[in-house]
C-alpha cells in the first residue's frame, strides 16, 4: 500500500519537477512514469496470485480527515493498463523528437504526471473526498492534455466538449456519493450503510451516467471522438486506454459498494453496452480520420466490458455466481487487453500522423514498404483487436462469448433472452470490428501511396518503435499464454491451438516459398484487365471499402456531403466528400445547448438597464414575500 | 481415439474436399445439357498451378505471400476441431465453437488484406463485398452455433451429437437451413455471388484471389474447397444430429455421402435460381439471422 | 482598543485626502497591515467589549475580520502597482484612496458591532463611500452606473432601516432592545409575525448590497465601471452585508422561526443561481461575468446557510473562498484590461503567449472559481450540496446542480478562449510592461491561499470556521 | 386629531400619484415631512430631546430638502411635467390597491396590548412608503425618483413616529437616511448627470444593459 502512496507522491512530485526551468526536465517528467511502473508491478503481480487485499488509513488534517486507503483485486487489475501504458506512452512521448506541431514540452509532463497520479489515487483510495480529489485531477489535467495544440480551433473545441461532459459528469458522481454516504459523518467506505432499494437505484443511475460519461457509454460518450484526435497520439493511448477504463472501475466500484443490486440494473448495463458497441464500431468504420476512428473503436469496446459487467450482474442475480464470476473475469480480461492493442494503436497512429501528417486515411497508402516495424506492430494490433487469434483481443471477448452460452441454459426466460441479445451485439461487433480494422490495416499500410506525403514518408526514430514493440509482443504473448491462466475449462488447449496454428502456418508459408523459388517467378504490375492511363488514386479508398455498410447504416449517422461539379468551358478541380458525423451530437446535446442558450438570451431583457424597472425588482418581491409569509 | 478422429477428420477432408467442387460443377453442367469438367477438375488444377512459377505484382507487401499460407493453416486448424463418430476431437473442448468462428474469421482478415495489397480496385471491390456479408453474417452464425452447443448440452462442437435424435425437429430444421444458407454466402456461391461470371466485377471471392498465380492460387484454392468441406460437415451434422450414433466406418461414408449430396443441392440452386441483386443481400441475411434466431428461439422457449 | 479597528483607517482616509497621492497608496497597505495585526492580536489577547457591548469580539467578528484585512492587505499592493501603471497620477486618486480607508472602517464596524442600529449605519455608510469609487472614472456609463448603485441600495438601505423598526417593535414588550446579545436570550418571547416581517425586510434590503437576485442588478454596472481594485474589493462588503443578514437570521432562529429563515434563504439562493445563469451564458464582458459569478456564489453562500449546520460551515468556508478567489480574479482582470484595453472577450485572447502567468493565472483562477480541486471551493461547494441532501431537499439539489452545470458551462466558453489560443488579429497590444508581472503577485498570494483552504486548513482556522456555523447554525 | 393627520397623509400620498406637476409634488413632500416629523410631539409627552429632534427632522425634510430640489431644479432647467410611464388613471388605481395592500399588511401585524396605535396607523406609512416606490418606479426623471424616495423614506420615518421608538435611536437613523439623501441629490447625482447627459432623464440611462451591452464600449 505504502509503495502507491509513495508512487502517488513520486509522480507529483516529478510533475513539478518537470516545470522548472533546468536541463533535463523533460528527462525527470518522463522517468516519473517509468519509475511507477518499475515500483508498482511488483506489488500488483503479488496481489493478484494472492488474490488479498491491503488497507491502510492516515490521518489528514482538515478536510480530509482519517482516509481510508485499499488496494483489493479490482484496483490491481486497473492499475495494470494505468502502469503499462502509463510507462510506455511517457518512452514514446520521450522519444518524439519532431513534435507532430510545435508542442510546449513542459507543461505535458507536468499534466502528465498529474493525470497518472491523479488515476492511481482513484485506484487505492476508498475515501469519498480523496477519490473526488483523484478525479478531479485526473478530468483537468486530462483536459490540458488535450489542448496542448490550444491555438487550434478544433482543439479548443475538443476540449471544452471534453470538459463539459466531463464536469456534468463529475457532478453526479458527487450526488451519487453524497447519497451513499447519506448522513454518515466520516467519508469512508467503510462506514457507508447499505442504502434501502429506492435511493439505491437512483444512486446507481446517477453513478452509471457519471461514470459512463468519463468511459464513453453512448449516448455519453460524445467527447471521446473529439478529443482523441486532437490529442497527441501519446497521449490519446492514455486517455483511451487508461481514463476511459477507470470510468468502468467507477461503475465496479459503486457495484461493490452497494451489495444488494437489481436485474434491471444488469439489464441498463448490458443495454448500453450493446449500444455502445454496436453504435461505436458502425461510426468507426465510416470515419476517415483514422484517430477518430480508432476512438469510436474505443467506444465499442468498453461496450463490450460493459455488456460483460451487466451479464455478470444479471447472472449473478439469477443465481449464477460461478458464471457471474467468468463473465467478471472476462470484462477485466478485456481491460487489459484493450489497454495495451489500443495504446499500440494510438501510438502507431501517432507516428504516421507525426510522419505524413495526414489525418485522412484516403489520402495514405502503402506504408507497410515506408516504415516497415511501425507499420507490422500496427498490422499486429489490428489484428488483435479484431479479437483474431492468437492474438490477446480474442480471450476476453472468447470468455464473454462461451459464458453467454452457458447462460442459454438456464430455466428462467430473463437470463436466455439477455445473453441472445449480447450475443448477437457481440457477433455484429466482431464481424463489423473486422471490417473496421481491415480498413485501417489495408488502406494505411498496403496498396499503394495516394498522396505525396505518404509517397516519401521516411520511417520514424527507433525510439518510437520500441515501447509499439514491446505492446505488439504483448499482443502475441498474452495471446498465447493468458488462456493458462483460466482454470475454469480446458483453456489451455486454446494455447495449445494457437501454437499449431503459429507453427503450421509458417511452415505452409515456407514450403510455398520452396515451390515457388523452384519454378521461375516473375514481378509485373498489379492486373488492370489490360488498362493502362491507371493511377494509384484509382485504388479502392476506406470509404468505398465500407460504402455498402455506411449505406445500410445511414439512418444511424449524419451525412454531411459536399459536392463541387466542375463547371464552365475551362473547369476548375471537382470536389466531393462525405463525412459520416455523430447524431448524437450535432442533433442531441448540441441542440440541447442551443436550446438552453436561446433560452438565456431571451431572457436578456431581464437586465434592460432601466433604472426603474430594478426597483419594481426589488418592490415587487418584498410585496411578494410579505404575502407568502404573512398569509 | 480422439486424436484418430483429428486424423480422420483432416485426411478425409484433404482428400475429398476438391471432389465436391467438381460434383457441384457436375449438376449444373447436367443441368444446363452440357458434358462440364471431369469430377476431378480441382486436383489437377491444383497440381498444374503447385508446378507453375508466381507472377507477384510490385505493389504487393509479404503480406500477399503469408496469406494464402494463413488462409489454408487456419481453415486446417478449424478442421482438428471438428468432432467425428460421436466422439468429440482431443483438441476439442467448452467453447470451441466459437473458436472455430474466428479461426475462419483470420482466414478471411488475410485474404482482404491480401485483396488489398495489390492496390487493385477490382479486389478491393471484392474485399469490401466480402467483410460486408461476413459481417453480416456473423449473428447468425454464432446463434446456429449457440443451437448446436445448447440443444446437446456441453457447449461445444462435441454435442453436435449430444443430442441424440431429433429432440426438437422445429428447431433443428431451421437451424439446418440456417447453417446451408450460411454455407452459401460463406463459400460465396449462388444466390450470393456468380463465381463463374466473365467479368470480375460481380464476383466476390473469385476476385479476390485475382492476382495470386501458380502456388499461391493453388493454396488459395484448396483452401477455400477445404472450407466447402468444412461447412458441409456443420450442415450435414446439424441436419442429421442422428448420425453420431452411426458406426465407426459407416459413419465416415455417411459424412462423405451427406456433403455430397449438400454439394449437389449446391449445383441445383446454382442452376435453378441467379442471383441476387447486390443491395438486396444484406436484407435477405437478416432473413437468415431471424431463422436462426427462431430456431434458437424453438429450442430455449419450447 | 476595539475601536481601533474604525478609528485608524477613518483616520488614515482623511490623512490621505492632504498628503502625496504616491504616499497614500504606501499608508492603505500600512493601515491594512496595522488593521490585519490587530486582528491577529485578537486570537491571542481578548479585547474587552466597547460601551456596554455595542461593539466586541466574537469568533465570527474575528473571521470576517481575517478575510477582510487579508483581502484589503493584498488590494493595497495591487493598488499600488495598478495606480502606478498610469505615469501621471490622476485627480481623483487620492479621493478615491480616501474612499477605499473610509469604506474599510465602515466595513470593519459592520462586523465588530452589535447593535442593529449600527450595523445600518455603517451598512449606509459603506454605501455612501463606495459611490465616488466607482464614479472614479468620471465616464458617461460610471456615472450611469453610480447613479442606478446609489438610488438601488439607498432603497435597500431604507427597507433595512424599516427591518429594524420591525424588529424592535416586536420586542417591544421587553423595552425594545437592539443589542444581539440581549435579543438573543428574549428572542422567543418576540412577535412572530413581526420578526417575519422584520427579516423580510432585512434580506430584501442587505440582500440588495450583499446582490442577491433579484436585487442585484446595480452589480454588474458597479463591477464593470469600477477601477480594479475597488471591484476587488467589493466581495468584503458582500461578506459583510452576508454577515448582517446572518446575525438577523440568528435571532429568527432564537425566536423559533429557522424553518422560516431557511426558506426564504433557500428562495434568494436559487433564484440568484437562475439569474447569474442567465446573464453567464454567452456574456461579452468578462468584469460582468465575473459580478454574475458573484451573484452565483451569493446565491450559494445563502443556500448554504439555508441548508442545516453541514450547509452552514459550507456557506462559511464558501465566504472566504470566494473572497480570495474574486479578488484574485479582479486583479487578474485589470491586468487584461491593461494589456489588451479592451472589456469585451472577443477582444482578448491567447493569453497565455502574450502574457503567459497571466494566462497562467488565469486558467488557475478559472478552476478555482468554478470548485475543481485542489481549490478550497471544492470542499465549499460539496459541504453545500451535501447539506441539501441530507436536509432531504433533493428536488432542489437537482436544480442546483443543473444550474451550477450550466453556469460552469458559460464559464468554461469565456475563460477557455480568453486564455488559450491565439490573439485575435486587430488587436493593438500593449506590450507587457514589467511592472505588469509585479501587478500579479496579490493574485497569485490570494489563489495560493485558496488553494491551500482546499488541501489544508488549520485546525485553529476551522475550529474558528465552525464555532461560526455553529452561532449562525444553530 | 392625529387620525385627521392620518387621513391627510393618505390623500397627499393619493394626489401624489395623481399630480402631473414637479412643484406641486415638491410641496405636498413638504408638507408631509412637516406632517410625520411633527407627529410624535402630539402622541407623547414631550421631553427636550424628542422636541430637538422633531424640530430638526422637521426642518431638513420641510425646509432644506424642498428647497434643494427646487435649485437642482433651477440648475437642471427641468420642464415642469413629471412625465410618467404610465397614466394618471392608471396609477391612481394602482396606489388604491397600494392602500388596500397595506391595511392588508396592517392586519396581518397584530398590535396585542393597546398602545394607542390603530391598524390606519399602521396602514398610513406602508402606504406612503408604497406611494414612494411606486413614484420611483413609474416617473422616468430622476428629480421625481428622489421625491418618490423622499415620501418613501417619509413613510418609514412615519411608521417610526407611530411605533414610537423614539428613544432608541431609530429616529436619528432616520435622519441620516435625509443626510444620505442630501448628499446624492444635491452632490452626485442630478448635478453630474445634468452636466454629463445634458438631460436627467434617468429613463435614458441605460448603456448599462445586458440586451444592448455585448461589451463593445
Amino acid at each position: 500500500m505504502g509503495i502507491f502512496l509513495f508512487l502517488i507522491a513520486l509522480l507529483l512530485f516529478c510533475g513539478f519537477a518537470s516545470l522548472l526551468r533546468i536541463k533535463g526536465n523533460n528527462l525527470i517528467g518522463i522517468m516519473g512514469p517509468i519509475a511507477a511502473f518499475a515500483g508498482g508491478m511488483p506489488t500488483v503481480f503479488t496481489m493478484l496470485v494472492s488474490k488479498s487485499y491491503i488497507q491502510q488509513s492516515i490521518n489528514f488534517p482538515f478536510p480530509f480527515g482519517l482516509c481510508n486507503f485499499e488496494f483489493d483485486i479490482v484496483s490491481a487489475i486497473f492499475m495494470i493498463p494505468l502502469l503499462l501504458i502509463g510507462m510506455t506512452a511517457a518512452f514514446y512521448g520521450g522519444c518524439i523528437c519532431k513534435p507532430e506541431h510545435a508542442v510546449p514540452g513542459r507543461p505535458i509532463w507536468f499534466f502528465f504526471n498529474l493525470l497518472m497520479a491523479g488515476i492511481m489515487l482513484i485506484l487505492v483510495s476508498a475515501n469519498t473526498l480523496m477519490f473526488l480529489l483523484g478525479w478531479e485531477i485526473m478530468s483537468w489535467s486530462s483536459f490540458f492534455l488535450i489542448c496542448t495544440y490550444h491555438r487550434k480551433n478544433e482543439v479548443r473545441t475538443a476540449g471544452i466538449i471534453y470538459f463539459i461532459a466531463t464536469h456534468i459528469g463529475v457532478l453526479l458522481i458527487i450526488t451519487a456519493f453524497l447519497l451513499l454516504q447519506g448522513q454518515v459523518e466520516d467519508f469512508n467506505f467503510s462506514s457507508f450503510l447499505i442504502p434501502e432499494s429506492g435511493i439505491a437505484s437512483v444512486i446507481f443511475i446517477l453513478a452509471l451516467i457519471g461514470f459512463g460519461a468519463k468511459a464513453g457509454l453512448v449516448p455519453f460518450h460524445v467527447w471521446l471522438p473529439e478529443a482523441h484526435p486532437a490529442a497527441p497520439g501519446y497521449i490519446s493511448a492514455v486517455l483511451s486506454g487508461v481514463m476511459c477504463k477507470v470510468g468502468i472501475y467507477g461503475i465496479v466500484r459503486i457495484l461493490l459498494l452497494m451489495p444488494e443490486h437489481q436485474p434491471w440494473w444488469g439489464w441498463i448495463l448490458l443495454l448500453l453496452g450493446a449500444i455502445s458497441a454496436v453504435y461505436g464500431i458502425i461510426l468507426a468504420l465510416a470515419q476517415q480520420d483514422f484517430k477518430r476512428l480508432l476512438a469510436y473503436s474505443t467506444v465499442e469496446n468498453l461496450g463490450i466490458i460493459s455488456m460483460g459487467l451487466g451479464m455478470g450482474v444479471l447472472a449473478a442475480e439469477y443465481d449464477m455466481p460461478d458464471i457471474s464470476r467468468l463473465f467478471f473475469v472476462g470484462s477485466a480480461l478485456h481491460v487489459i487487453n484493450h489497454a495495451i492493442f489500443k495504446g499500440l494503436l494510438f501510438m502507431a497512429a501517432g507516428s504516421i500522423l507525426n510522419q505524413t501528417g495526414e489525418h485522412d486515411l484516403n489520402r495514405l497508402g502503402g506504408l507497410l514498404k515506408r516504415m516497415p516495424s511501425t507499420a507490422t506492430f500496427m498490422l499486429i494490433g489490428c489484428a488483435a483487436i479484431c479479437g483474431l487469434p492468437p492474438f490477446n483481443g480474442f480471450i476476453g471477448e472468447f470468455v464473454i462469448f462461451t459464458q453467454g452460452l452457458e447462460c442459454l441454459t438456464h430455466e428462467s426466460w430473463y437470463l436466455p433472452a439477455a445473453a441472445v441479445l449480447m450475443l448477437t451485439a457481440l457477433g455484429l461487433t466482431g464481424g463489423l470490428a473486422m471490417v473496421c480494422f481491415s480498413k485501417l490495416a489495408g488502406i494505411i499500410l498496403l496498396g499503394e501511396p495516394r498522396s505525396r506525403a505518404a509517397e516519401d514518408c521516411i520511417p520514424v526514430n527507433p525510439g518510437l518503435r520500441f515501447p509499439l514493440g514491446i505492446l505488439a509482443g504483448l499482443c502475441l504473448c498474452l495471446g498465447i499464454f493468458l488462456p493458462l491462466l483460466l482454470s475454469d475449462f480446458m483453456a489451455w488447449k486454446i494455447s495449445l491451438i494457437f501454437i499449431i496454428l503459429i507453427v503450421l502456418c509458417t511452415g505452409l508459408y515456407f514450403w510455398r516459398r520452396k515451390l515457388a523459388a523452384s519454378a521461375h517467378n516473375r514481378t509485373g504490375i498489379t492486373w488492370d484487365c489490360g488498362y493502362v492511363g491507371g493511377s494509384n488514386r484509382i485504388q479502392y479508398t476506406g470509404s468505398g471499402l465500407v460504402q455498402p455498410l455506411t449505406r445500410f447504416f445511414k439512418p444511424l449517422m449524419l451525412r454531411k456531403k459536399s459536392v463541387k461539379i466542375p463547371s464552365g468551358i475551362f473547369p476548375d478541380k471537382g470536389r466531393w466528400s462525405i463525412i459520416y458525423d455523430d447524431l448524437i451530437l450535432d442533433a442531441g446535446y448540441r441542440q440541447l445547448f442551443d436550446a438552453i442558450k436561446n433560452i438565456c438570451f431571451k431572457l436578456r431583457w431581464i437586465q434592460s438597464g432601466h433604472l426603474n424597472r430594478y426597483i419594481l425588482y426589488i418592490a415587487l418581491v418584498l410585496i411578494l414575500l410579505l404575502i407568502w409569509e404573512l398569509l | 481415439m480422439n486424436l484418430f478422429i483429428v486424423f480422420f477428420n483432416v485426411a478425409l477432408a484433404m482428400l475429398a474436399a476438391p471432389l465436391m467442387w467438381g460434383i457441384t460443377y457436375r449438376v449444373k453442367a447436367w443441368f444446363a445439357g452440357r458434358h462440364g469438367p471431369p469430377l476431378l477438375q480441382l486436383y489437377y488444377d491444383i497440381a498444374k498451378l503447385m508446378r507453375r512459377g508466381c507472377v507477384y505484382s510490385r505493389t504487393t507487401t509479404p503480406i500477399f505471400k503469408i496469406a494464402p499460407a494463413v488462409c489454408l493453416g487456419s481453415v486446417l486448424v478449424a478442421l482438428i476441431l471438428m468432432p467425428g463418430a460421436g466422439i468429440s476431437s482431443w483438441f476439442g473442448f467448452k467453447g470451441d465453437l466459437i473458436l472455430l468462428i474466428y479461426l475462419l474469421g483470420i482466414g478471411r482478415f488475410f485474404m482482404v488484406l491480401a485483396a488489398l495489397d495489390t492496390g487493385s480496385p477490382f479486389e478491393g471491390m471484392g474485399a469490401a463485398r466480402e467483410i460486408q456479408f461476413a459481417a453480416f453474417i456473423e449473428p447468425s452464425f454464432i446463434l446456429v452455433m449457440a443451437v448446436v452447443g445448447t440443444s446437446g448440452g456441453g457447449l461445444s462442437l462435441s454435442s453436435l451429437f449430444g443430442g441424440t435424435g431429433y429432440h426438437n425437429i422445429a428447431s433443428t430444421i431451421l437451424a439446418a437451413g440456417a447453417m446451408m444458407m450460411i454455407y452459401l454466402v460463406e463459400n460465396a456461391r449462388i444466390p450470393f455471388d456468380d463465381p463463374d461470371t466473365h467479368l470480375e466485377l460481380t464476383m466476390i471471392h473469385e476476385v479476390m484471389i485475382l492476382d495470386h498465380s501458380g502456388p499461391d492460387l493453388a493454396l488459395m484454392h484448396y483452401a477455400s474447397s477445404l472450407k466447402v468441406w468444412l461447412y458441409g460437415m456443420l450442415v450435414v451434422m446439424i441436419a442429421l444430429p442422428t448420425i453420431g450414433l452411426f458406426p465407426f466406418w459407416l459413419y465416415w461414408c455417411a459424412l462423405l455421402v451427406g456433403i455430397s449430396l449438400v454439394a449437389v443441392i449446391t449445383g441445383i440452386i446454382e442452376s435453378a435460381m441467379a442471383r441476387f441483386a447486390l443491395l438486396d443481400i444484406p436484407h435477405i441475411l437478416l432473413g437468415i439471422f431471424g431463422m436462426a434466431l427462431l430456431s434458437l428461439a424453438f429450442l430455449l422457449y419450447r | 482598543m476595539i475601536t481601533l479597528f474604525v478609528v485608524i483607517p477613518a483616520l488614515a482616509g482623511i490623512f490621505s485626502l492632504w498628503i502625496k497621492t504616491t504616499v497614500s497608496r504606501e499608508i492603505m497597505i500600512m493601515t491594512a497591515v496595522f488593521h490585519l495585526l490587530l486582528t491577529v492580536f485578537t486570537f491571542i489577547y481578548p479585547f474587552e467589549p466597547f460601551y456596554n457591548g455595542w461593539m466586541a469580539i466574537n469568533p465570527s467578528s474575528q473571521l470576517f475580520l481575517l478575510t477582510l484585512s487579508i483581502l484589503f492587505l493584498l488590494v493595497g499592493f495591487y493598488n499600488r502597482d495598478y495606480m502606478a501603471l498610469n505615469s501621471r497620477v490622476s485627480r481623483y486618486e487620492a479621493q478615491q484612496n480616501c474612499c477605499m480607508l473610509l469604506m474599510f472602517s465602515a466595513m470593519s464596524l459592520v462586523i465588530l458591532s452589535r447593535h442593529f442600529g449600527v450595523i445600518w449605519v455603517a451598512m449606509e455608510a459603506t454605501t455612501l463611500f463606495s459611490a465616488p469609487l466607482i464614479y472614479f472614472h468620471r465616464s458617461h456609463t460610471s456615472l450611469e452606473a453610480t447613479w442606478k448603485y446609489l438610488m438601488i441600495c439607498s432603497v435597500g438601505i431604507a427597507l433595512a432601516l424599516l427591518g429594524n423598526m420591525l424588529l424592535s417593535y416586536a420586542y417591544r414588550a421587553s423595552g425594545s432592545p437592539m443589542l444581539i446579545d440581549d435579543l438573543l436570550p428574549i428572542a422567543a418571547s418576540g412577535d412572530r409575525n413581526w420578526i417575519k416581517a422584520a427579516f423580510i425586510f432585512f434580506i430584501v434590503g442587505y440582500g440588495t448590497e450583499m446582490g442577491l437576485a433579484p436585487m442585484h442588478s446595480w452589480l454588474p454596472d458597479a463591477y464593470s465601471e469600477a477601477p480594479s481594485p475597488v471591484s476587488a474589493i467589493f466581495p468584503a462588503l458582500m461578506n459583510c452585508a452576508f454577515l448582517s443578514v446572518l446575525r438577523t437570521g440568528e435571532v429568527c432562529q432564537a425566536a423559533g422561526l429557522g424553518e422560516f429563515r431557511d426558506e426564504i434563504m433557500l428562495f434568494f439562493g436559487i433564484a440568484s443561481l437562475l439569474f447569474a445563469a442567465i446573464f453567464i451564458i454567452g456574456q461579452k464582458d468578462y468584469p460582468r461575468m465575473l459580478a454574475y459569478s458573484s451573484v452565483e456564489h451569493v446565491g450559494l453562500m445563502s443556500l448554504g446557510a439555508a441548508c442545516g449546520p453541514i450547509g452552514m460551515i459550507g456557506s462559511i468556508l464558501h465566504m472566504i473562498n470566494h473572497t480570495l478567489v474574486k479578488g484574485m480574479l479582479f486583479m487578474i482582470s485589470g491586468n487584461i484590461l491593461a494589456v489588451y484595453r479592451s472589456r469585451n472577450v472577443n477582444k482578448v485572447g491567447g493569453m497565455l503567449q502574450v502574457n503567459p502567468p497571466a494566462g497562467i493565472l488565469w486558467l488557475a483562477g478559472f478552476m478555482a472559481i468554478t470548485g475543481l480541486p485542489p481549490f478550497g471551493m471544492f470542499i465549499s461547494k460539496l459541504l453545500i450540496i451535501r447539506g441539501m441532501l441530507n436536509s432531504g431537499s433533493y428536488v432542489m439539489a437537482a436544480v442546483v446542480l443543473a444550474l451550477i452545470a450550466v453556469i460552469f458551462v458559460g464559464m468554461l466558453l469565456i475563460f477557455i478562449p480568453m486564455a488559450m489560443g491565439t490573439p485575435p488579429s486587430g488587436t493593438s497590444l500593449k506590450p507587457a510592461k514589467p511592472r505588469l508581472r509585479w501587478l500579479l503577485f496579490p493574485a497569485l498570494i490570494s489563489g495560493l491561499i485558496s488553494l491551500l483552504l482546499g488541501i489544508y486548513i488549520p485546525d485553529s482556522v476551522y475550529n474558528l470556521v465552525l464555532e461560526v456555523s455553529e452561532i449562525f447554525g444553530r | 386629531m392625529i387620525n385627521l393627520i392620518f387621513a391627510a397623509v393618505i390623500l397627499s400620498c393619493l394626489m401624489l400619484s395623481a399630480s402631473s406637476r414637479i412643484k406641486t409634488c415638491i410641496h405636498i413632500v413638504a408638507f408631509q415631512g412637516a406632517a410625520v416629523s411633527l407627529l410624535p410631539l402630539l402622541r407623547h409627552h414631550i421631553d427636550w430631546e424628542l422636541l430637538i429632534l422633531a424640530l430638526i427632522a422637521a426642518l431638513v425634510k420641510t425646509l432644506i430638502l424642498p428647497l434643494m430640489l427646487f435649485r437642482s431644479m433651477r440648475i437642471a432647467g427641468v420642464r415642469r411635467e413629471v412625465e410618467p410611464l404610465i397614466s394618471y388613471p392608471v396609477s391612481i388605481a394602482i396606489s388604491l390597491c397600494g392602500l388596500s395592500f397595506a391595511l392588508w399588511l396592517a392586519t396581518r401585524l397584530q398590535l396585542t396590548e393597546t398602545t394607542g396605535v390603530s391598524h390606519l396607523m399602521i396602514a398610513a406609512p406602508f402606504f406612503m412608503m408604497f406611494t414612494g416606490l411606486f413614484l420611483i418606479i413609474s416617473r422616468t426623471k430622476a428629480l421625481t425618483g428622489i421625491v418618490g424616495y423622499l415620501v418613501f423614506e417619509n413613510g418609514i420615518y412615519l411608521f417610526g413616529g407611530v411605533l414610537g421608538l423614539e428613544h432608541n435611536f431609530i429616529v436619528e437613523l432616520g435622519i441620516l437616511l435625509d443626510v444620505l439623501v442630501m448628499v446624492f441629490v444635491s452632490g452626485v447625482a442630478i448635478f453630474h448627470i445634468n452636466r454629463k447627459f445634458d438631460h436627467i432623464d434617468t429613463g435614458r440611462l441605460t448603456s448599462l444593459s445586458e440586451d444592448t451591452a455585448e461589451g463593445e464600449r
